[in-house]
């Protein structure tokens, strides 16, 4: 899951003879990176230590799908994180979708791509929705979202009566989407793959990226450099909407029938969390997509461990938040920047 | 220290000298960032009741030294003596109670606070149990304004969010100026980079009795006229090192620059007119919230200057022009048609460009590279299937930043790791990259050392001759005068007069921006 | 006013006469259980001409209090409650006999004088309407040990996957009442305790966790505190490539289990209990009713049916599946 | 970040003339505040034509008692988030407090003092090591609270069990706190009343409080004219512990028992949802404890009123979603500031 992103560490000496190509390898590693990569190495071994089957092929697998609807938001929340803005209602959005699409293959008499396309035109209306409230509206896009945290799930309650809908393993896509492997991995790991990927290229090779950077890092700046920052907002909520709406496909996919909340309520603290602690800055205009599935994938790494090691669920709670702190102060450590004022 | 005197503008009472070792000193002062070596062995007197200058080209090590002076910084290796005594600077806090000063380059305001607030941030006028002292505040800001000479142009009731550049300098004056123990060292860095004359004026009568009070003046400039017309004594670094003191009596412009660049160089500029009758922009009547009415033409070779004071509405009428604040009425053509009002991005397009007045507000990208700065309004060229073409962007980039000089490792470096005078640097390449029909420049020079300056006249002059249309706005009139074919004068948001190069001096285009009551006599031509 | 001076013994509501209004307050009421029970209470309301307003009330024990305080300001007859935590009983029930307005419980018990219905004197405990968290989880587990013994597995080669949000508290009632029915009937098959939070992909990604961590199992039994939980560790470990044959699921609810059967594959859900919340919200108003119309003392406890069911019997005993 | 270098336009002369007079009052009331005023009004008034009792005296205190919980936090969140932080942890920290006040107040043999106080002192030790966390960890607030929300809770529920605990209304005080009244006005909105002026007159009648002003608006030039930016962040989070303390042993005094997450998981969205409502830029440096209380007091009665309307919780989620939205919009308009790039 990393790998897709994440260019491996290169030898030492071996960066120092091509200073160019090593610093740029470095910079593309990230400094934020190299302290995710050293806290994901050392619960990988604690957990390996502790259990003879926690690094077996299985077992990432396991931790790879258990964190893919979660690394799905993850990702498209760094894009709007780095654009400067926040979006707290990916859960929500997931749940309408996840219930759309088991309703619409429902009744269109259980046509997969029916169920799928009518999820995804409606995460992108909800996008839309979401970004014309902020651009137009002239909304912060926290109170947006949080606006659309509570409607979403209400709409998605209301379509479906709050009940799970439909039931969708009776048909061949969705069981290969939910259970499916594609060269021994599984197909949702490969959809994350696929989404990180694409969103990776967008924003570092694509002018468009380059675009978003530049209306989270200074948005008069890039509204004064010609950059139509409105839409630019707009596209970028339209995404989220769009990759929610995957994300709650995966969720039927997965559960079997279209769930309202469970299993998305909640999703966007964890989507945040991923974001920030993989380097995204609150404030906009930073943060990269590997580091983003690193946070995603030492989370899952350490859940999937505690729960190996049959840790309860409060003793979890703890150790996940240190773990948070430790993996940022260790990471701020590194960086060494000059503590001024509050930390970004 | 020299004690010959020379022959200034500014008759100076022989007041009492304080004691010799009075100030501050600075001892092998040494300060690394990573890989560049900003300051190295800087050994330094800052003597009590003088003025020394500090000089240097963009990033030269100016205002780190100050930075350390202040602890803003804490040095890598050397020390800050005051007195003779060594003091440990660990926080701006140590500074202050020391008595030690700064303004600092890039004027730091808090947005949501009234002005007053804004002052005495930090060490407010208080009451017991700490309550708030509202009167008292009021008193001493009006005080304040009043004998600092700046109640004609600071209104203490603004927020910070409300304030220009200039008024956001002047705050930053008062804050080093009032409040708490005694200064006894105050650094200006760059105070006048948005100010025009008038408070430049004020200005330097206050550095004149500071001076007289025995308070060690340390300030940074790039203007070498403000040098010889306040300074005693003159430090320039180069590369972070110092490499030489001259008193200010003795030493020439010539000397300095060569000091400064290594090398010698012309500061004189002279430019050739290469003025058509092609009239690229034509601006009939535009207004907006604060500027009314501007006629204004712009032809293709042409470079206009708009001079004005403080808030005279020059920067409102180059944001109205770049489709950055809505137009009330009046109409603005470029090459004829139409230009799309409200939306930057159809401006540019359309063949305008503006480089701001305030880069780190209004420009600047500060955590992007250098490359990602100036590319960022050309990436339309620099893209194949909006893929950007990275190989040209670097080449662009590397183009321009030699042009420019900007002083960094690499293009790929932070901009916000650069001096300010480099970021300054980075947002004209911008521009300059992008090769507009009509190039509007606010305060192009804002913090540009000499021979910078220099080369931003030359590449100006080259554009005008490639039938480029430019509109300079500029606060310093003698690089107005050297420039402009012909300068338009704005007073309160309207146009006051119009000088050709041959009618333009500096006491015309003064009499024209400071013309009293044209608002007053014609109260009901605006719309 | 301390706060202390309230009416004690027992409440003494007076018959109305005119609309009867009720206020029904639901914990956690987005739950599939819980929407059944009010759609029941709402049926069962107009049916008998009543007013009913149902609330939900999350798993906020002080939203409990407030929503009980705002249902008096709004002069309704009586309240009928399921606590998200019995520990915020006693002021619940301090509140309503303030008010003098009728109080059941449905679903939980609720003590008057304490937070702990288990401690609880008789006399103390507010009338209920609902199924015992008890006697769930023992069906439960009877239901698993039958299978168990059914398939002739043994324990050294079996584990017990017990899943649950650990910080719900009958939900800890239901799998400790699975444990020790399971136990009373095959001994010493180690149950291994699985931390949810109570929806599917939660117990799914923790089972398949466990399931992993766990290698040299060959057979497992699985339930929980909820269909959720039993359905998302059954998905685990069908995933994780253990047959429906070795699997015994039993859940809690039915209505995940049901769509599992709907498809007519095997599976590795091998029963589950039906809860009808219908019932239970029916059952609930008609009682309250009762005792504001007719004056008709609430009983102590009314239980409506469970039935377990499986992939055979599911549709004969009434489970809808949407 | 576009306030700061585009002024606002001035309407028209008078405001010009008469700066001082006129900038103040609306400034005291806040154009902010006035559109607030005016939904509530709306709400009040839709909500009392359709049912008699809405506006009952009881109702009122009704609404105002259920607010009182949300109105503390949420008036502390309004300092942190003007200081430019933000605790995301607050719900967290109150359940925390919940329990010890219970479990000191068993254990002392039913001293209600003695659970108050270990209560405030736990609340205080909490804030000082997220203030700590913060600023010599240099973790960003939001990720350190972020993991705190985690933490904490994982504390509660360790101290507790998971089971909520003891049974305080045997006792006198903390029935007076719970049930008691004064002036007809129950206890417990009292307390908020006094929180929240303490901290009004502490925002913005002390230097304390402007400094807070400076330290959010500013942080570089709150350093650089001296003020201890560490000491105030760390006071300012301590504050938040003993303050959601204090929440917290109004949740045990109301409930009966110490709960650790039952009515106090999901405070912190509340609480930033009345704090950014109420006129809080989440960049810091804006806000006022009026304007977050009308936000409370808004949302109280919105939620009260749906409820008595029997109005069900799907339809409720997006009633609320939308007057979020609503009362932003309207807010905007009338603020009438130039759009450009994202709102804050
Ligand atoms: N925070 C920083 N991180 C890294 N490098 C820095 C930092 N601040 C300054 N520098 C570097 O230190 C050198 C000296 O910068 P300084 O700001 O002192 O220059 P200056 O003489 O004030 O220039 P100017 O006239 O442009 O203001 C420059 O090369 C600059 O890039
Ligand atoms: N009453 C006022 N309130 C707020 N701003 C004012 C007021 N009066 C004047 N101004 C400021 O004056 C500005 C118009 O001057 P502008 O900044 O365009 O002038 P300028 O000639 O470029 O001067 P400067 O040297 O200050 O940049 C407005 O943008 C505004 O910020
Ligand atoms: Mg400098
Ligand atoms: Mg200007």
């Amino acid at each position: 899951m990393t790998t897709a992103t994440t260019p491996p560490a290169v030898p030492d000496d071996e960066a120092r003879r091509r200073p160019a190509a090593g610093t740029a390898l470095l910079s593309a590693v990230g400094g934020q990176n190299l302290s995710l990569i050293g806290a994901l190495a050392a619960v990988l071994t604690v957990f390996g230590l502790l259990n003879d089957h926690y690094l077996s092929l299985t077992n990432m697998q396991v931790i790879a799908e258990a964190a893919t609807i979660t690394g799905l938001l993850a990702v498209v929340q760094t894009v709007v994180i780095i654009c400067g803005g926040l979006d707290i209602s990916v859960g929500s959005q997931a749940g309408v979708a996840s219930v759309v699409s088991a309703m619409a293959f429902t009744s269109t008499g259980s046509n997969a791509f029916a169920g799928m396309a009518a999820a995804v035109a409606v995460g992108l209306l909800v996008g839309v929705l979401n970004g014309a409230v902020i651009v137009y509206g002239r909304v912060n896009p926290t109170i947006a979202t949080l606006a659309g945290l509570a409607a979403y799930k209400g709409l998605a309650q209301l379509l479906s009566d709050g009940r799970a809908q439909g039931y969708v393993l009776n048909d061949a896509v969705f069981v290969f989407l939910g259970r499916g492997r594609i060269a021994g991995l599984p197909v949702m790991v490969w959809i994350l793959v696929a989404v990180a990927l694409a969103v990776h290229v967008l924003l570092t090779r694509t002018d468009i990226g380059r675009n978003i950077y530049a209306v989270g890092g200074n948005d008069t700046a890039a509204r004064l450099a010609g950059i139509d920052i409105n839409k630019y907002l707009v596209s970028v909520y339209a995404l989220i909407g769009a990759v929610a709406a995957v994300a709650g496909i995966l969720l039927t996919a997965r559960t079997g029938s279209g769930q309202p909340t469970s299993g998305s309520e909640g999703l966007e603290l964890k989507a945040i969390t991923a974001a920030a602690l993989g380097g995204c800055a609150l404030k906009g205009g930073k943060g990269t997509v590997g580091g983003t599935l690193l946070a995603v994938a030492l989370l899952g790494a350490l859940e999937n461990g505690l729960t190996g090691q049959g840790i309860n669920s409060f003793w979890q709670n703890v150790a996940q938040g240190a773990l948070l702190v430790v993996a940022v102060v260790v990471q701020q450590r590194r960086t060494g920047e000059r503590a001024v004022g509050l930390p970004a | 220290m020299s004690r010959a005197r020379r022959a200034t503008p500014h008759s100076r009472p022989p007041a009492g000298r304080p004691d010799p070792g009075a100030g501050a000193r600075v001892e092998g002062l040494t300060k690394r960032f990573g890989a560049v070596q900003a300051l190295s062995d800087v050994t330094l007197d800052l003597p009590g009741g003088r003025v020394t200058a500090l000089m240097g080209e963009n990033g030269a090590g100016k205002s780190t030294l100050l930075k350390i002076l202040t602890g803003d910084h804490r040095p890598t290796g050397g020390r800050v003596l005051l007195d003779g005594r060594p003091v440990d600077l660990r926080s701006p806090a140590d500074a202050r109670a020391a008595g030690i000063r700064i303004i600092p380059q890039e004027p730091e305001i808090v947005p949501h606070v009234p002005v007053a607030e804004n002052v005495y941030v930090g060490s407010l006028p208080r009451r017991a149990g700490r309550r708030l002292d509202r009167a008292e505040l009021r008193r001493r800001i009006v005080a304040d304004l009043d004998r600092l000479g700046f109640a004609d142009v600071l209104e203490p009731d603004l927020l910070g969010s409300q304030l220009t550049a200039a008024q956001r300098q002047l705050v930053e004056i008062m804050r080093a100026l009032t409040g708490g123990s005694a200064a006894r060292v105050i650094a200006f860095d760059e105070p006048t980079s948005s100010l025009s004359e008038h408070e430049v004026d004020a200005l330097f009568a206050l550095i004149g009795r500071l001076r007289e009070q025995g308070v060690a003046v340390v300030y940074v400039s790039h203007r070498m006229q403000e040098i010889f017309r306040l300074a005693d004594r003159i430090a320039v670094l180069r590369d972070g090192a110092l490499v030489g003191v001259r008193d200010a009596g003795t030493t020439t412009e010539h000397e300095l620059v060569r000091l400064m660049v290594g090398r010698d160089l012309s500061t004189v500029f002279v430019r050739r007119p290469v003025v058509t009758d092609r009239v690229v922009l034509d601006v009939r009547g535009l207004t907006t919230d604060r500027v009314r009415g501007i006629d204004l033409r712009v032809h293709a070779g042409e470079v206009v200057g708009l001079a004005g004071l403080i808030g005279a509405g020059r920067s409102e009428l180059a944001l109205a022009l770049a489709g950055d604040l809505p137009v009330r009425s009046g109409s603005v053509t470029l090459d004829g048609k139409p230009l799309p009002s409200g939306r930057p991005g159809a401006v540019i397009r359309a063949g305008l460009g503006l480089a701001p007045e305030e880069r780190k507000a209004q420009a600047l990208f500060l955590h992007r590279t250098v490359r990602d700065n100036i590319s960022v309004a050309v990436l339309e060229r620099l893209r194949r299937f909006r893929f950007v073409r990275r190989a040209a962007e670097r080449d662009l980039a590397q183009e321009y930043t030699d042009r420019l000089r900007v002083r960094t490792p690499s293009v790929e470096h932070e901009v916000r790791k650069l001096s300010g005078g480099n970021q300054q640097k980075v947002v004209l390449a911008r521009w300059l990259a992008r090769r507009p029909k009509v190039l509007i420049l606010d305060e192009p020079t804002r913090g540009i050392d000499v021979g910078a300056k220099a080369e931003i006249y030359r590449i100006v002059a080259d554009l005008a001759e490639q039938g480029v249309a430019l509109l300079v706005i500029s606060s310093e009139l003698p690089e107005l005068l050297g420039l402009a074919d012909r300068i338009v004068v704005l007073q309160n948001g309207r146009t006051t007069g119009e000088l050709s190069r041959a009618e333009a001096t500096e006491e015309a285009v003064l009499a024209l921006a400071m013309a009293e009551d044209i608002s007053t006599s014609d109260p009901g031509a605006s719309s | 006013s301390t706060g202390q001076e309230s009416v004690s013994g027992a409440p003494s509501v007076a018959p109305v006469d005119g609309r009867i209004s009720i206020t029904y307050l639901q914990k956690q009421g987005d739950q599939e259980y819980f929407v059944g029970e009010a759609a029941g209470a709402k049926s069962k309301a107009a049916e008998l001409g009543v007013d009913l307003k149902v609330v939900n009330l999350g798993n906020d024990a002080n939203k409990t209090v407030s929503e009980v305080q705002s249902a008096i300001a709004r002069k309704t007859n009586g309240v009928i409650v399921v606590v998200p935590d019995p520990a915020v009983g006693p002021q619940v029930v301090q509140t309503a006999r303030d008010a003098r307005i009728a109080l059941l419980t449905s679903d939980d018990q609720v003590c008057a004088t304490g937070p702990d219905p288990a401690k609880c004197a008789k006399s103390d405990l507010v009338p209920r309407i609902g199924f015992s968290g008890a006697q769930m989880g023992g069906e439960v587990g009877r239901r698993a040990a039958d299978e168990y013994r059914k398939a002739g597995w043994n324990a050294a080669d079996t584990r017990i996957v017990s899943a649950w949000k650990q910080d719900v508290t009958v939900c800890g009632d239901r799998v400790r009442a699975a444990k020790e029915a399971f136990d009373a009937v095959v001994p010493g098959v180690r149950v291994i305790d699985v931390a949810t939070d109570n929806t599917p992909t939660g117990a799914q990604d923790k089972v398949a966790a466990t399931v992993t961590a766990n290698p040299g199992v060959k057979h497992w039994v699985v339930w929980g505190c909820n269909d959720e939980n039993v359905q998302g560790g059954v998905t685990a470990l069908q995933n994780a490539g253990v047959g429906p044959e070795d699997i015994d699921g039993v859940g809690l609810g039915a209505y995940l289990a049901c769509k599992d059967w709907s498809g007519g594959r095997p599976s590795g859900m091998k029963a589950a209990l039906f809860i009808n919340g219908r019932d239970v919200g029916a059952l609930a108003v008609q009682t309250m009713y009762d005792r504001l119309k007719n004056n008709k003392e609430m009983p102590a406890e009314a239980f409506a049916s469970t039935t377990m069911v499986d992939a055979a019997t599911w549709k004969s005993a009434g489970v809808t599946c949407n």
